[in-house]
């Protein structure tokens, strides 16, 4: 693992601990409701200040923190066109399975390619270190498989393209 | 198989059945069916006015007037001249045989009939082969819309024949899983030193289509360059040429579906991974199942 | 249909907004002018190499309340300067010297920092305080900078 | 459970976000994030759930049992109230008149339970009391200045005053005298005079105010809120000023006084965590927690195995233990035995469905 990952790592674990302390919480709008209030956003003072954690330019976590409910937002690295694709396809790919996902977000935020939605109903039938474990899990193994799903596309195509020429006498 | 094949397997296998089942004195059954090929080219395989002894082979191809303009008859009737009848109403070519009167070796017919449609894009190949051998500059550059929005150039010099396909990538992915492939396939001379040279540009045509009407414009368009040489043209290697060249536009989409099947395997077995993970969040419900026998079962 | 019912400009206000019974962040006291720290001082403590006396110097009068987003973002460059001129074998000592009160401003800062100018190398050592500032000041830190309304 | 120096008790019904003790702790009122109310009997050794009490239609946010009285009340996001009193071997529901149009989120029986006050999403405090003449319960309101959701409540020794902690970052203290049932209070270190929802002290937070506490002389006020901090009020020095201790931990959402000087406050940290009164403000003493050696779990069967590869992707078992005795956050902390002014064992509930017995006399086995 490259020495600069570990600390960015590190620093999204701390703030999702700290952004993680929910509880049940009423609409003061709407009444028997019960919405993420990050979501709603109809009062301010539920709301917390929203922060980033960043690697470098292109990969960042937001984090936006309210009484009920998280948005984490993930920024994934993608150094050419082709890693551009394969994050978009995977990531599209997963919010068609949000259902089976329930912390995913069907839509990511403007700016980030992934968006995850915890609420309080999450952090109270899972286990809050779990759920942070498995947002750090996933934002290791997204880049692991997109740059492995870029080597097998190359070589697919090196040797469909190699298989072809060879054939010319 | 990374290869696709040259002939249609469904005319193989038809024709062997019934050949075979003739041969062996059988009892001939009725024809009837359509089907399809690469290049939006469609065969119908039938009894001519229901006589079950005879089996008419028929291939509608959307192309065949260009294809006409450069000799394609004199092609087809060169390779099938006796099996050849006037052709179905709706369809370019049409092949007769009948079973009564095979000849010995079925297979050697099963074969060339199932290369139809390779054997009538071949004539507009050989006739630039022709040009160049003869050293002919100057004629005028064929045209084959060899499907809608999609064409194929062919230009012949004293030293080379240039045989540019545009082809068109559905959405935006492909495009760019196109270049990967149009890049190995300009890296692959290198694997390989009897290859044609190979050029690609995408967007925009190359040099020699510059301006010309028709050649589109477009982020979606990728234009493909092979550079034949003598080596490729003369008359020992050309219809090894021809075969790998006019299926090229197929090899290549088929290539580029692959993998975009197994991306989306991939992602499908990495997703189900991740929501394992997600799984281990979850507390294990203590709970006791009753078997049938009353006997109970600790799940945990 | 009366004349003015075309004016629909009435329904996109947000009457929330004026209810005197709701939450309004602007009601909160404005305590300390807080106009960003003082960047002269700031840079010639940096230029004679003091920079524990720097990093104090820029972390006082944190432009809290202030309600122009261009001071704020002044004062975090200027602290980035401060953070990113460290050694980063020299972050943690200067962490454990830092009072409760400057820790949660300077972890203000660092996140708000790595929002603004995501430079690779500042990056790697923002994420190097905040590995300090959490080893020292807890996750109570963190959610500080989250729950306290004076943002930067 | 022996063995270990804390005992607590799975009640097997998901996450707890209140309980009550009854007055001789033989049962204990426990509500599961859902609408319904569980009473939990202590009986051959094992909690047995003896009643349901399912009169709510969403789920409830606070429970207390008046001990004396032996009524419980409870509020719920369906905006209700109902005071529960037990006849002929069941409990009957009484609805109160709150008047909300918002959930109700926290309830208190005031000390001699007379009275109790209800918090609620609608900004505002219900203090609640019987009308003979109706046979009802009616409630008088407390508004202003509150601005946002009440999040806690509680009540001064002395039944008329009442600490209000809410989301709009702020602490208050209101007078709650209703002339209907109380005698006039007399003058305390808080005011004089002390009309119905007379706001006699407010403090600022930088979170919203999970939890508000007396000490048991009345003197002092502890709150902690969402910024990881504790606050000390203390009435007898200045009513007018907070000291707040920042803390390295995540937020409390309970905070109780055990003596009149010392103080355990809970919440997203999982332990409790002890604090004393030093000089102005609060100092933290230590963590409470039973040794990690104590819960190493080891079940290893083939079956085990097969299900965590087919379920979790690993093929060992994975360590989903924390080394605390609450896995998830602890929601409340009750009083158990003892006098208010020394409290010797105390209980905490939590999201993770655990309630668990914590035994200050030998405490020493639990200072993590």
């Amino acid at each position: 693992m490259s020495a600069t990952l570990q600390p960015y790592l590190e620093a999204v674990r701390a703030t999702l601990q700290a952004a993680l302390c929910l509880e049940q919480f009423s609409s003061q709008v709407v009444e028997r409701h019960n919405k993420p209030e990050v979501e709603v956003q109809t009062s301010r003072e539920l709301l917390m200040t929203p922060v980033v954690v960043a690697r470098n330019k292109q990969e960042k976590v937001l984090i936006e923190p309210s009484v009920n409910s998280v948005r984490v937002s993930i920024a994934i690295k993608q150094s050419d066109e082709i890693e551009k694709i394969l994050c978009h396809k995977f990531t599209r790919f997963m919010c068609q399975r949000a259902d089976n996902f329930f912390v995913l977000r069907r839509k990511p935020i403007p700016g980030y390619d992934i968006s995850f939605l915890i609420t309080a109903h999450h952090t109270e039938s899972m286990y809050k270190h779990k759920l942070v474990d498995f947002l750090l899990h996933f934002m290791q193994e997204i880049d692991k498989e997109i740059s492995e799903m870029k080597l097998s596309l190359n070589a697919r195509a090196r040797v469909s393209a190699e298989e072809f020429l060879k054939r010319f006498n | 198989m990374i290869l696709l094949e040259q002939n249609n397997r469904i005319i193989s296998e038809l024709l062997e059945l019934k050949f075979n089942n003739a041969k062996e004195g059988g009892k001939p059954d009725s024809v009837n069916s359509n089907f399809a090929d690469f290049d939006g080219v469609l065969y119908h395989i039938s009894n001519p006015g229901g006589d079950k002894t005879k089996l008419l082979l028929s291939i509608s191809l959307k192309f065949y007037k260009d294809l006409q303009e450069h000799g394609a008859d004199a092609l087809i009737r060169r390779e099938y001249g006796p099996y050849m009848t006037s052709p179905e109403p709706g369809y370019n070519v049409s092949l007769l045989f009948d079973l009564n009167s095979l000849p010995q070796d079925t297979g050697a017919l099963i074969h060339k009939a199932s290369m139809l449609k390779r054997n009538c894009f071949a004539s507009v190949f050989e006739k630039y082969f022709e040009f160049q051998e003869a050293g002919e500059e100057g004629q005028k550059r064929a045209v084959i819309n060899y499907r809608e929005d999609e064409t194929m150039y062919i230009e012949a010099k004293a030293d080379r024949v240039t045989v540019i396909f545009s082809t068109i990538f559905k959405d935006q992915d492909d495009v760019i899983i196109g270049k990967v492939f149009l890049q190995e396939f300009r890296e692959g001379r290198k694997a390989s030193q009897t290859a044609p040279s190979v050029l690609y540009s995408l967007g925009e045509p190359p040099l020699e289509l510059k301006g010309l009407p028709g050649a589109r414009i477009g982020d979606n368009v990728g234009y493909i360059t092979f550079v034949l040489f003598p080596r490729h043209t003369n008359k020992k290697t050309r219809d090894n040429t021809i075969d790998l060249i006019h299926s090229f536009r197929d090899y290549l989409h088929y290539h580029i579906k692959c993998s975009k099947a197994y991306l989306h395997s991939r992602m499908r077995a990495k997703t189900t991974d991740f929501l394992k993970v997600l799984n281990r969040a979850k507390p294990e419900v203590k709970g006791e199942k009753k078997t049938f026998s009353g006997r109970t079962f600790q799940t945990s | 249909m009366a004349k003015n019912m075309q004016n629909t400009g009435y329904r996109k206000l947000d009457v929330d907004a004026y209810d005197p019974e709701n939450y309004n962040e602007n009601d909160e006291g404005v305590d300390t002018p807080g106009l960003g720290p003082d960047e002269r001082t700031v840079s010639s403590l940096m230029s004679t190499n003091r920079l524990e006396d720097a990093l104090r110097a820029a972390l006082q009068n944190p432009p809290l309340n202030t309600k122009n987003q261009a001071v704020k973002d002044k004062a975090t460059q200027l602290v980035a300067k401060v953070l990113g001129s460290y050694k980063a074998s020299d972050i943690e000592a200067t962490v454990k010297k830092l009072t409760d009160e400057e820790g949660d401003t300077l972890m203000k800062y660092v996140y708000k920092a790595m929002e603004i100018s995501p430079e690779n190398a500042l990056c790697q050592l923002l994420l190097n305080w905040h590995a300090q500032l959490v080893a020292r000041f807890g996750l109570g830190s963190i959610i500080r900078v989250m729950s306290d309304r004076r943002r930067l | 459970m022996s063995g270990t120096p804390v005992q607590h008790w799975n009640l097997g019904i998901g996450p707890i976000s209140c309980h009550a003790w009854n007055k001789d702790r033989t049962q204990v009122a426990v509500s599961a994030s859902s609408n319904e109310i569980h009473i939990f009997e202590w009986k051959n050794g094992d909690w047995i759930n003896v009643h349901t009490l399912d009169e709510h239609d969403l789920p409830v946010t606070g429970l207390d049992w008046a001990p004396n009285t032996n009524r419980i009340v409870s509020c719920s996001q369906d905006k209700n109230a109902f005071v529960w009193t037990f006849d002929r071997g069941h409990w009957k529901p009484e609805l109160v008149l709150v008047r909300f149009q918002r959930a109700a989120t926290c309830v208190k029986w005031s000390p001699l339970e007379n009275k109790f006050a209800v918090g609620s999403g609608s900004k505002l405090v219900s203090i609640c009391y019987y009308e003979k003449e109706n046979d009802w319960w009616v409630s008088k309101q407390i508004k202003k200045p509150i601005r946002s959701t009440v999040n806690c409540i509680d009540w001064h020794p002395n039944n008329v005053l009442l600490a209000v902690g809410a989301c709009d970052f702020k602490t208050r203290v209101f007078s709650a005298w209703i002339k209907e049932v109380d005698d006039k209070p007399s003058p305390n270190p808080w005011g004089s005079k002390m009309p119905f929802s007379q706001l006699m002290g407010e403090y600022n937070a930088s979170g919203w105010v999970h939890q508000v506490a007396f000490s048991p002389s009345g003197c002092r006020l502890a709150y902690v809120s969402h910024d990881s901090s504790i606050s000390l009020v203390d009435a007898n020095q200045d009513n007018t000023v907070s000291h707040t201790l920042r803390t390295t931990h995540l937020p409390f959402t309970s905070v109780r006084w055990l003596t009149e000087n010392s103080i355990v406050a809970a919440g997203h940290e999982y332990s409790p965590i002890l604090f004393t009164v030093q000089g102005n403000g609060l100092k933290e003493v230590c963590v409470l927690d039973v040794p990690s050696a104590n819960k190493t779990a080891s079940v290893n069967s083939a079956l085990q195995m097969f299900k965590n590869i087919d379920k979790n992707a690993a093929s060992e078992k994975i360590d989903v233990q924390l080394k605390t005795l609450h896995q998830n956050r602890i929601t409340q902390i009750m009083p158990h035995s003892g006098q208010p002014n020394n409290i010797l064992k105390f209980t905490t509930c939590g999201t993770d469905g655990l309630i668990a017995l914590w035994d200050l006399k030998n405490n020493s086995a639990m200072v993590r």
